[in-house]
C-alpha cells in the first residue's frame, strides 16, 4: 500500500500539533494548582484527560474523513478534534471557559461540540457510540455517503452501549467505524481485570462485521485498516470495529497519582513513540529535515494561536449561565 | 341562528398517529423508531397505520435496545432529521436514562446553543390494569426534575395531536408522556375520556399552558392526564353537595404553568393536587410549593396531596386500587379540605 | 450420551405440567375478559405471556440443577418456575393476585419471587441476567459448586445487560449458564430484524467462552449441552452461553393480534411438538403407555391442585399495599 | 473538674473507609465492587486501603459495566452476602438506572418480603470544581422520589462514619450519597467541614433522622450536605446582624424526618429550603409542601426555595458559580424573608 505524500505529512503535522497541544495543556492546568493541587483552580479548572502517545489513533483515521463526516469522541477527546479539524482557538477557549469558546464556556474539556466538523465528545463512557449510528443513519437515509466514526477506550468496550450499538449498526448497514484505544487502562484497571477476551477485534464476531487489531500504535497500519472500513462503510457495506493497540503517557487525568504502573511503563512506551517513528519513516522517504521543520512549526504556531486566544478572551457573564437550556423554537 | 359543532370523534391513539401521519407529510426529515412500532403500530397504537403509509425505511423497527436506538435518534437530531423514537413503556427509562438525561436533555446548553436536537421522545405511562410495578408508573417527577426536556402529558385526544404536533416542530427534545388508558385502546377498559373531538387539519396546542378543565370558585384541583379526569369526576360529585371545584389540568410540567396555578388558588382559597406518579418529590409536591411561595396568604386552609404513597405498585386488584387515587378519594379529601378552612 | 431414566420421566412430567399449566392459564385469564377484551378485568387480570412450546429450554437443563442453583427468568417465566421446582400453589395464587401468593399478591406473574428453590424473574428484558452473574460470584465467593442459570429470549441478546454480564461472567469465572430461548421473535419483531448475526452461540466469542446451539427445540440435545455447560460451571471454569431455536405458540402476550406472523406457522409448529416427540422416544424406548399416563395424570393433578388453591385463597387486605417498602432491620 | 475531649480528626473519605473496614472484619458477607475501588482506593478515596487489607477477593476493580456489577451486587444480596457497590459519580445512574430502581428498589416488595436485598449503593455527589454537566450534579430527589431505597447524605466525618454501618447493616438497599468536597480529598479544595471528630470503635447513626446543625429562633434552614456548611457560615453571617438562623441537616432524604422540620418552623416561623440539586420537583418542594401541609398557619412569611435554577451544571467557574447556591447567597435570601413577615 502506498500512502500519498500529502496524507504522511498530514499525519506527521497533525500528530506534532497534538502533542504539542497536549503538553500546552499540561502546562495551562498546572497554573494556579500548586503548591497544593485543587483540581478547581487555575485558568483550566475542572477534570483534565490528556491524549499525548494515542495520537495515532485519532489521525490514522481521521484522515480519511471529510467535513461531512461525523466524528464522537470520550472523555479523552483532544487528539480526535483536531484531527477532525475543530477549530483550535474555539476549542481551547472552551477549555478555558470562555465565551468565545465552542459551547461559550458551558461544556468544557469533556463537552466539546462543533457542528462545523460535525465533531462531539462526552464524558459518559461509550455514550457517544450511538449518536455516530445515529449520524450514520441519517447519512444513510438522506442518501449521502458520509461516514460516522466513534472512537471509545478499551475500558468502554464491556459497556452495554458498545453492544448494542454495533448490532444496530450492523444490522441496519450503518456506515460507521468504531475505534478502540487500548491504551492499557480504563483509570486504574488494566484490560486484563476488565475484558475476557484478549482483544476487541475478536467482538467483530458477535455482529458479523469486521475486526481489525493495530498492534504496537502503528500509524501507518491504522491508516491501511482505517482506509478499508472508512471505504467499506462509504459503499454501504456496514460498520466496522478497529482496536489499536496505543499508549497513554499521561495519567489518566492530570493529578492521577499512577499508583496501578510500574514506574518505569511509561519510559518504555516512549521509546517506541510514534511521532519520532513517523518522522523516521518521512526520513527514510527522503523527505527533508527542513521541511518537516516547517511543519512542526505550523503546528506550534496554529497551537500558540489558540492558546492566546483562550487566554484573551473574555469569560461569559454569570448570568448567561441561564441561557441555552432551551431553543427558542417558532411552535 | 345554530352553530353546528361538527364533532370528529378520535380516539387517544388514533389522534398521535393522526399528527404524526400529518407531519410526516408535510416534514421528510420526520421518522419513527422503536420497538415494535412497524407493522405491529405500536404497543399502545401511537404509530398505527404509520408503516402502511411510511414504510420501513420511516417508519422502523428496532432491536431491544434502547440506549442505542435512542441515541441513534439523538445523532440523528444533531445532523436535522427530527426523530419520533418511542420508548414503549416509561418504566423502562432506567435501561437508557443516560441518553436521555445526559445527553439529549443537555447537548444543546453544553453546546452553548450550537447544537439542536429537534426529536420527540414519546412513551406510556399509567397503571390501573393490574401490570405491576414494572409497568404501570407514571414517573412524571423523575423526568421533570432534570433540566433539558420540554416534558408533556396531554389528557384528552385534541391535546395529544396538538401537542404531539407542536412536539414534533419544536426545536428541543420533548418528552411526550401518553397514558394507556387514554389512548381508547380496544383491549383496555374503555373510558369515555379516551374519545374526543379532534379536528382533521393539523393544529398545535401550546406546550408549557396548562388548561383549566372546569372552572369552580371553592377548590383549586390540580392534576395531569388521568387524574385530570377523575378529578372532573369528582367535581361533578362535589357539585352535587354545593362545593364547586376548578380542575386544572397541567398538560406540561416542564415548562410549568405556574401563573394558572396560583392565579386560581387566589380565586378559590384552597389547593388539592392529585398525582399518579409517587408521593414524595413529586408534582403535587411542586405544585404546592409555588403557592406557599406565591399565594401563601390566599390560602384558607392547608394544602392538601393525594398521589400514590410511596410504594411500588403492587399488583393485585384490590392493592392497586388502595394505592391509586380515584374520583371518590379526590372526592374525600376535597370535603375534608373544606372541612379545614 | 445415555439419559438416566428418571431424567428422561422428569423431564417428559415436567414438559407435560408446563404444557398443562399455561393451558389451564389461557382459561383462567379469558375468564371476565370477553365479550370485549379488557386487559384489566376477570379473575388474572394484567399482562399474560405463556410458554407453551417453548418447554424443552427450561426441563433440558433444569433438569441438571440442585435446589441450591439459581435460576432467573425473564417476562415469560412459567415453564423456567415449574421447571425448577417453584411451588405451583403460591406461584398460581400469587398471578391470581391472593394472599397466599409468593409475592402475597405484590409481584404477579411476570414477578415471581422464591427464596426457597432460588427462583426469580422480572419484566425487564435482560434485567435477570446480572443477577443470576450475582448469584454465581455469591457461589464462588464463599467456595460453593452452586451454579446460576439466567434465561432470556432472543430478543434480550441486544440489550447492553447481555453483553456487560456475560463480559463479567467470562473474566470473573462465574459458574453461570446464559440459555437464549430463540422463539424467532421479540414481541413482533422477527430475529432477523433485530439481531446481526443469525444465530447467538456465535456471541461467545466475544467472551471467550463456549457457545452452544440447540436446533429444532431438541429437548435432548438441550439436555446435552445444557449437562456440559451445568458441569462446567461447577467445576468453576466459568460461564457458557446456549441458544434453543424454540416454538412459541401463543401470542407474545395473550390478546395479541399476531399480525406478524402467518397465519400457518404456529399449526406447522405443533406438529413438530416436543412433548410428542419425547412422547415418542420414550415409547420407543419401551416406556410402556400407561406409565406415561400415569405421569400425566399426576403433573395435571398438580395443576388442579394449584388453580384450585389460588382460586379458593383470599384477596389481600387493601392496605397490605402500604407493607413490605421495607423490611424491618434493627439498626 | 476538666473533661477532656480526645478529638481523633478524620477527613471524611477516611471515616467512610474506616465504617467499611471495620464492617468487612465483623461480618464476612460484606464485600465491595466498583471501578477502581481496588488499589486505587476509589476515586473519592472511599475505599482508601481496603484493597490492602482485604485483597481482591473482597475488594474487587470491575469493568466500566455499572448495570452488570451493580446488578450482580443485588444478585449477591438476594443470596445473603451484603454487598457495598460504587457508582462512582451519580451522573452515570443513567446507565445502570434500572438495576438500581426497578430491582434493587422494587425486589422486596414485589417479593411480598421475601427477598431482602442487604447492599448498600454508594456514590459521589457534587459539584463547585468546574467538572461541567455530566460530573457535577448531586441528583438527591431523582432517587429520593422513588420509592424502595433508603437515600442518605451525610455532611459531617462523623455521620459518614455512623451512617455507613448504619447503611451495611441495614437489611434494606441503601443509596449512600457522599460528597466530594466533603471528603477531604488532597486534591480538592481545602474546607474545614470536611475533617472531624470520629471515634475509633464501631458507633452507628440512625437513617432518618435530621440533626439540628445550628439552633436558631428567627429562621429555619433545611439543607443537606454541603448547603448544610453554607448554611452555617450564613447563620454566622446573619448572626452578626442579630437574625439567629436554625440550621437542619436532613441527612436522610428517605425516610425524610418531617416532624424535625415542621416543629422547627412551629418555633422560627420562616423557613428557607437550601439544595445542591436543580429547583423544581426537587428536595425544596418537599420540604415546602410538607410544611404547607402541616404547619401553614405557622407561617410569617412565604416559604423561600434556593437551589440549582433548573439548568444544567455549566463548566466555567464564573457560570458555575452563579447557579450554586453559597453562603451569601443564603444570607440575602434569609434577609430578604426577614423582611417579608
Ligand atoms: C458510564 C461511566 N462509567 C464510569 C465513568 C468514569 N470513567 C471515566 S473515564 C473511565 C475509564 C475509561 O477507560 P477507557 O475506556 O479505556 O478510556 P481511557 O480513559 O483509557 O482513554 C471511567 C471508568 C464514566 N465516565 N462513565
Ligand atoms: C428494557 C425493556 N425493553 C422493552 C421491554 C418490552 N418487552 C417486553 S417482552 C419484549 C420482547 C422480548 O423478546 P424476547 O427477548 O425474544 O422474549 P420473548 O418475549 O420472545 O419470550 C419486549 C420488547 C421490556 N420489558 N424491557
Ligand atoms: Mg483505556
Ligand atoms: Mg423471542
Amino acid at each position: 500500500m502506498s500512502i500519498p505524500f500529502e496524507h504522511l505529512q498530514w499525519m506527521y503535522e497533525t500528530m506534532v500539533k497534538i502533542r504539542t497541544y497536549e503538553e500546552r495543556l499540561v502546562e495551562a492546568y498546572a497554573e494556579g494548582k500548586y503548591p497544593v493541587f485543587n483540581i478547581g483552580a487555575g485558568p483550566v479548572p475542572g477534570e483534565m484527560h490528556l491524549a499525548a502517545g494515542q495520537e495515532p489513533a485519532a489521525v490514522g483515521i481521521c484522515v480519511h474523513l471529510k467535513p461531512e463526516d461525523t466524528v464522537t469522541a470520550p472523555h479523552r477527546p483532544h487528539h480526535h478534534a483536531i484531527a477532525k479539524g475543530v477549530d483550535l482557538r474555539r476549542m481551547t477557549a472552551e477549555i478555558y471557559g470562555k465565551a468565545t469558546g465552542l459551547g461559550k464556556g458551558k461544556g468544557g474539556h469533556m463537552h466539546l461540540f462543533d457542528p462545523a466538523t460535525k465533531f462531539s465528545c462526552g464524558g459518559i463512557i461509550a455514550a457517544g457510540m450511538p449518536h455516530a449510528a445515529g449520524a450514520a443513519l441519517a447519512s444513510k437515509m438522506r442518501g449521502k455517503d458520509w461516514v460516522a466514526v466513534a472512537f471509545i477506550g478499551e475500558g468502554a468496550a464491556n459497556q452495554g452501549a458498545f453492544h448494542e450499538t454495533l448490532n444496530l449498526a450492523a444490522l441496519w448497514k450503518l456506515p460507521l467505524v468504531v475505534v478502540i484505544e487500548d491504551n492499557r487502562y480504563g483509570i486504574s484497571v488494566p484490560k486484563a481485570l476488565s475484558t475476557a477476551v484478549e482483544r476487541n477485534d475478536a467482538r467483530a464476531a458477535a455482529y458479523g462485521i469486521p475486526g481489525y487489531y493495530v498492534a504496537d500504535n502503528d500509524v501507518l497500519e491504522m491508516y491501511r485498516v482505517s482506509r478499508e472500513a472508512v471505504e467499506r462503510a462509504r459503499r454501504g457495506e456496514g460498520p466496522s470495529l478497529i482496536e489499536i493497540e496505543t499508549y497513554r503517557y499521561l495519567g489518566h487525568f492530570q493529578g492521577d497519582p499512577e499508583v496501578y504502573r510500574a514506574k518505569e511503563e511509561v519510559p518504555g512506551l516512549r521509546e517506541k513513540d510514534p511521532i519520532r517513528r513517523l518522522r523516521e519513516h518521512l526520513l527514510a522517504q527522503g523527505v527533508a529535515e527542513q521541511d518537516m521543520a516547517a511543519w512542526e512549526a505550523r503546528a506550534k504556531a496554529a497551537v500558540d494561536e489558540a492558546f492566546a486566544f483562550a487566554r484573551d478572551s473574555e469569560y461569559p457573564a454569570p448570568e448567561a449561565a441561564l441561557e441555552d437550556v432551551f431553543a427558542a423554537s417558532e411552535v | 341562528m345554530a352553530t353546528e359543532l361538527k364533532q370528529r370523534l378520535l380516539t387517544g391513539n388514533k389522534a398521535m398517529a393522526e399528527a404524526i401521519a400529518q407531519e410526516m407529510t408535510r416534514d421528510p426529515s420526520v421518522f419513527v423508531m422503536g420497538e415494535d412500532v412497524g407493522r405491529y403500530g405500536g404497543i399502545f397504537g401511537a404509530t398505527e397505520g404509520l408503516y402502511e403509509k411510511f414504510g420501513s425505511e420511516r417508519v422502523i423497527d428496532t432491536p431491544i435496545s434502547e440506549t442505542a436506538f435512542i441515541g441513534a435518534a439523538i445523532g440523528a437530531a444533531a445532523e436535522g432529521m427530527r426523530p419520533i423514537v418511542e420508548l414503549m413503556f416509561v418504566d423502562f427509562f432506567g435501561v437508557c436514562m443516560d441518553q436521555i438525561y445526559n445527553h439529549m436533555a443537555k447537548i444543546h446548553y453544553m453546546s452553548g446553543g450550537s447544537v439542536k436536537l429537534p426529536l420527540v421522545l414519546m412513551t406510556a405511562v399509567g397503571g390501573g390494569y393490574n401490570d405491576a410495578a414494572q409497568h404501570s408508573q407514571t414517573l412524571y417527577a423523575t423526568f421533570a426534575h432534570l433540566p433539558g426536556l420540554k416534558v408533556v402529558a396531554p389528557s384528552t385526544p385534541y391535546d395529544l395531536k396538538g401537542m404531539m404536533i407542536s412536539a414534533i416542530r419544536d426545536d428541543n427534545p420533548v418528552l411526550f408522556m401518553f397514558h394507556k388508558s387514554l389512548q381508547g385502546l380496544g383491549w383496555m377498559a374503555p373510558i369515555d375520556a379516551a374519545v374526543g373531538h379532534v379536528p382533521e387539519e393539523p393544529y398545535t396546542v401550546p406546550i408549557g399552558k396548562a388548561r383549566i378543565a372546569r372552572e369552580g370558585r371553592d377548590v383549586t384541583i390540580v392534576a395531569v392526564q388521568m387524574m385530570v379526569h377523575h378529578a372532573l369526576a369528582a367535581a361533578e360529585q362535589l357539585a352535587a353537595e354545593g362545593i364547586e371545584a376548578e380542575v386544572i389540568d397541567l398538560r406540561s410540567l416542564v415548562p410549568l404553568d405556574r401563573q394558572t396555578i396560583v392565579d386560581s388558588v387566589r380565586k378559590t382559597h384552597r389547593l388539592l393536587v392529585v398525582d399518579e406518579d409517587y408521593l414524595s418529590y413529586g408534582i403535587t409536591a411542586e405544585v404546592a410549593a409555588t403557592v406557599a411561595e406565591q399565594a401563601l396568604y390566599e390560602l384558607a386552609a392547608p394544602i392538601r396531596r393525594l398521589a400514590v404513597p410511596d410504594v411500588p405498585i403492587p399488583y393485585s386488584r384490590p392493592l392497586e386500587q388502595f394505592v391509586l387515587p380515584n374520583p371518590d378519594k379526590i372526592a374525600a379529601a376535597v370535603r375534608q379540605l373544606m372541612a379545614e378552612g
